[in-house]
């Protein structure tokens, strides 16, 4: 499945969107403008953008505590995102929610998670209402390494399964959830040889080649929409940040941290773009600009937007 | 008006909103084909097939959590757990995420679930089977908390609880599955948060909920023996509370008693006391009484276990200490 | 791994001594004698008494719904079990547990279990346990099909392998949980199939065939004593009645019934013990006689017991 | 006496008691090598290695069953999730399995265990790592819940709740770590159920907890301009409830309100004002008062988490609303 060029160039702004976005991020949580935590996606952003490219726009996906990649990549709007992470009312969530908890229904986002493994079972309920209403949707849901542990994961496999559901398991495999190494947290090397113990197909792709996971999350939503069920795609990536900002990162090495940077996906995909003809040298300059200047169009936005007024506090809590 | 059991009127309320709309669907463990544990679902599975009465792995999380993803997907689940014992495993989807759901993302999803749990101890099931947890349902801000004690109640309720747009946690009290009363065969809703007065009186108001509704009914006409009329007050919804009809009863006894069988300590009636010595204390002249459960879990051996239940006799000398 | 005669008598008094005791409780429990719920073991025996053989008296086991033969097979005694399920002050919980919650800590019982799922991380504590005091024990997690969907479980094999602890997952798979088929609940077919989601063996045996669990368990519990980790074995068996006393099984056809009441495993055991010259006929029948005696004493002693006193039910909350 | 932070006094608590005891371990998510989220096991680790500062995966119910199986083998773990928020996922090893062995079993299981978890709103992490859930493990029989608002009191409670042979929940808030206090260097035990007065008054008790406790004291300084003397109890452990010191306050003082971060309704304060409501109703000269949270979850942006957090003021808005 190789995609027309129009694809190719959205995954590219994708990408480049999220990197943006996540080093603003960087800078103005370091700058003390940011309330609350910030998980930033830098260095993963080829997982999202491949995933979420595979999607319709009524296709829906659950996310995680690292999610603005995601949500930028199921088209998201920066402004609002942008004003939801600074606290603002103009924000997703009228200021409520903050990084770990934006959502947009209308765009298929059933929400970024605060708790590790949460998503999962939602994406169940999401997926089951594609099927349950014939509506020809599929769901992808996002987790880690270290979610992969959590049992509400593991539930929602085996039902996925067990109902064939459309529903495609992204598993965003960066080698630590915070500071524990894959490696002390499960047996196994492959979080993809998981997908056995469900009877679905499991497959390991690289995960800072958007187009490797663009492919075989393509074939998983293929198969999810033929009814045929589940998938479990592991994506090998890493996350170039501390766990949150402010982590010291100790607990990994220099070497590692280089070794990945040497993947940065960004550049790679640049690379096979231009040289496929896809995309100019000039054309990758225009749409980093473009980009650029959508990013500080929605800083501008969020700094200038109100906080929510203490009067609002009891909206929202029933429908 | 015909006669019938708590759990057929909890059935007819489910058959009527499947009827009425497709976007209600079962689901749980062994609510299919078996008719759920103990029966409510009877004949729904026949009626709707397998599509809309769906059993489920033993994966209580993913029950909890599947109803809200769909819901906020657009359908009207009513979830079943077993028994209420259960939500251990399910906590999280219940409170961070289907309650929380709208707060967190600015009111721009709707989670209308239901979920249905069987509550209570009386059948020797023991401490994993028979506790009674409407505290903990209480204290979860996004949630609606339904706690029917009669077949009228529980169809009325049902109805509402499935139309509700709010994530709703419906009680259901074991012992009184088999219980009778009118039941309209219609379907009809009662409104959320509104009490109802069991039994009039003049001096004492006993808030019950659940099965000791009938507890204080009873309790009530042994101290009704004794020339004290109280007045039994059943809330029906302990969120939102229906605040206003128990000052009011309140206003009028000038003494409060409240029963349940959960425990006690922090429990349901604990709310409803401090509520009471905050908002009605000038009407109050007596202290506030509580009968619950004891401090301990359920036990299984029946003299045990009986001596865990409030009885009416429990009721009566609460209500004697101050009246 | 052959086990001697003093074994192949135990584990033929053992599977004797459930069945007996299951029947009695099959028909005190219709004579209303019997409160609560009972779920019986009966055409389950192979299974706890072949995995119990393979342990010592300081190794441990958790145990689940349908605990009354584990308990017996890790050596509880029948007239404090038996008191216990008719509610008396004589049994094992002084009548505060009833069936669903025996336990007994000295022989190595960390109880029943009325959460289905809710013995896996309890057993990951006391195999911890026995590794952090190099106490060289062993513990069995003994957890049913259904129990293999609820994500306890999975976290508990999980953690398990990801700690190598010594630690035994003896999967009983009768077919259902409670009148729900494996082949409804989950998309594999062998739960065996699971293990290597944590990268430790898993192994299908015979439920049925006590010297086929006897081997495999032995097999996973010298693997665990030589720090080698944990191992899942699955045994196919079924049970003869329903999920509780009182269930029509209207789930379940008489053929397969049928078909699996002729593979009851303590005839054909008691086959091969005659066959190979272990037991003679009269030996076995002496056996059945001196249980079914063991058994009355049982009941007698759980009869004569008095109710406890409501005086005591605030006892035993805490330590 | 030397001064030490919260944090501080938490980590030298489990340093003594790891030393002392070699049956004392530790296990939670990143408490290694990391130190723990907010730094509370920081160089335990190092000194007492991997096999008794144990990280683990992301699986909360293991964490807590695992402690809960190890404690009923014998071992005395001490157990971190990293937010009580988390408890969800977890809540049935705790109130189903380590509160109720002991019980179900007829007392024949000891489990020794220590669950300690950060709480509280206050740096911005929003609806899924800001709660007090206090009220919920108050309703848990079986188990302990102690509850440390100084330096003091941390190290004291916590090395007696390692020591204590039930489960216990340990509650820190994650706004007290920076706070200091005077700490001995030497290990000691504070009684578990023993409330402590931390500022005499004679016009109105103020019972508060954990954060709220400095909220409170604050709100009895800006009071003592006006001339009313607050006294401030805190309880320290909400289970066991220290209620005589609390009602010989109340005596004192004839008034009460009750201040805690929780959701108010059908919070920890509710138990509080219905056990005053029962057992000192005649002392009390003006309705019981609540400061808590209000009904909704915990918002993110800055200016609605300072609305949602009980602050001084609200306390003195309380007290002046009797006094
Ligand atoms: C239930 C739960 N447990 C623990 C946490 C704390 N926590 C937040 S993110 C995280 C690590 C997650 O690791 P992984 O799933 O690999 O995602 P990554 O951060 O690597 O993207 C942890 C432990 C949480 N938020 N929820
Ligand atoms: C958490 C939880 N969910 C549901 C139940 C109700 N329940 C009790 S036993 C059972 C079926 C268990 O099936 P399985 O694990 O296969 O064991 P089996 O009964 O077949 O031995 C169910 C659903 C329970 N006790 N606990
Ligand atoms: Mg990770
Ligand atoms: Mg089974």
């Amino acid at each position: 499945m190789t995609p027309d060029k129009k694809t190719l160039v959205h995954m590219y702004e994708t990408m480049n969107k999220i990197r943006m976005f996540e080093k603003k991020l960087q800078d103005f949580f370091a700058a003390g403008e940011i309330p609350g935590f910030v998980h930033l996606y830098l260095g993963e952003e080829a997982v999202a953008t491949g995933a979420c490219s595979a999607l319709t726009d009524k296709d829906k996906i659950t996310s995680t505590h690292r999610g603005h990649g995601h949500l930028l990549a199921k088209g998201g709007d920066l402004k609002l995102m942008m004003a939801e992470i600074f606290g603002r009312k103009t924000g997703y969530c009228l200021g409520k929610g903050g990084s770990m908890h934006i959502a947009d229904l209308d765009l298929g986002i059933l929400g970024a998670n605060g708790i590790v493994g949460g998503g999962g079972p939602l994406a169940t309920g999401a997926a089951f209402a594609s099927k349950y209403s014939k509506a020809d949707t599929v769901t992808v849901c996002f987790f880690g390494d270290g979610a992969s542990n959590q049992g509400t994961t593991q539930e929602s496999l085996n039902l996925a399964s067990a109902w064939k559901l459309p529903l495609v398991f992204v598993n965003e495999n960066n080698g630590y959830g915070i500071s524990c190494p894959q490696c002390k947290s499960m047996a196994v090397t492959d979080i993809a040889d998981r997908a056995a113990a469900y009877d679905m197909p499991g497959v390991v792709v690289d995960g800072n080649d958007v187009l490797a996971v663009f492919e075989a999350v393509s074939e998983a939503v293929k198969r999810a929409r033929n009814g045929e069920g589940p998938s479990l795609i592991e994506c090998k990536t890493y996350r170039w940040r501390g766990h949150f900002e402010g982590d010291a990162c100790t607990y990994r090495c220099q070497e590692e941290l280089d070794e990945w940077m040497g993947k940065d996906p960004i550049p790679r995909f640049e690379a096979k773009l231009v040289e496929s003809g896809a995309v100019s040298k000039k054309e990758a300059a225009a749409i980093q600009d473009r980009i650029a200047k959508e990013i500080e169009e929605a800083v501008t936005f969020a700094k200038q937007s109100p906080f929510p007024d203490p009067s609002e506090l009891l909206d929202n809590v029933y429908a | 008006m015909p006669e019938k059991t708590y759990l057929q009127a909890l059935n007819e309320a489910l058959r009527q909103e499947m009827e009425r709309d497709e976007k209600v669907f079962i689901m749980g463990e062994d609510v299919g084909q078996f008719g759920g544990c103990f029966g409510v679902t009877q004949g729904l599975f026949e009626k709707f097939g397998e599509e809309r009465v769906r059993d489920t792995p033993i994966t209580e999380s993913v029950i909890v959590g599947c109803a809200a993803g769909a819901a906020a997907s657009g359908l009207r689940p009513v979830a079943e757990l077993m028994f209420v014992d259960f939500i251990g495993v399910a906590m999280d989807q219940l409170f961070n995420q289907a309650a929380k759901m709208r707060f967190m993302f600015g009111g721009k999803a709707t989670v209308p679930m239901t979920l249905r749990m069987p509550q209570g101890a009386g059948i020797g099931a023991a401490a994993q089977h028979s506790q009674s947890l409407e505290a903990w349902f209480m204290h979860i801000p996004g949630l609606k908390v339904v706690i029917p004690s009669t077949p009228y109640d529980a169809k009325g309720l049902l109805i509402s609880a499935i139309r509700d747009d709010s994530p709703t946690v419906f009680l259901e009290h074991k012992m009184l599955y088999g219980v009778s009363g009118e039941v309209p065969d219609e379907a009809y809703a009662i409104e959320l948060g509104k009490a109802d007065v069991k039994r009039e009186g003049s001096d004492v108001t006993i808030v019950a909920t659940s099965l000791m509704v009938h507890t204080a009914l009873a309790a009530a006409e042994k101290l009704k023996a004794d020339g004290i009329e109280a007045e039994v007050v059943d809330p029906r919804c302990l969120n939102p509370l229906d605040k206003y009809t128990i000052i009011e009863s309140i206003k009028k006894t000038n003494a409060l008693v409240i029963a349940h069988e959960a425990v006690q300590y922090a429990g349901p009636g604990a709310e409803i006391a401090a509520m009471a010595a905050e908002e009605a204390l000038d009407y109050l002249d007596a202290p506030i009484k509580r009968v619950g459960a004891p401090f301990c879990p359920v036990p299984f051996s029946p003299p045990l276990e009986k001596a865990y239940i409030p009885d009416a006799d429990d009721i009566v000398a609460a209500v004697k200490s101050i009246r």
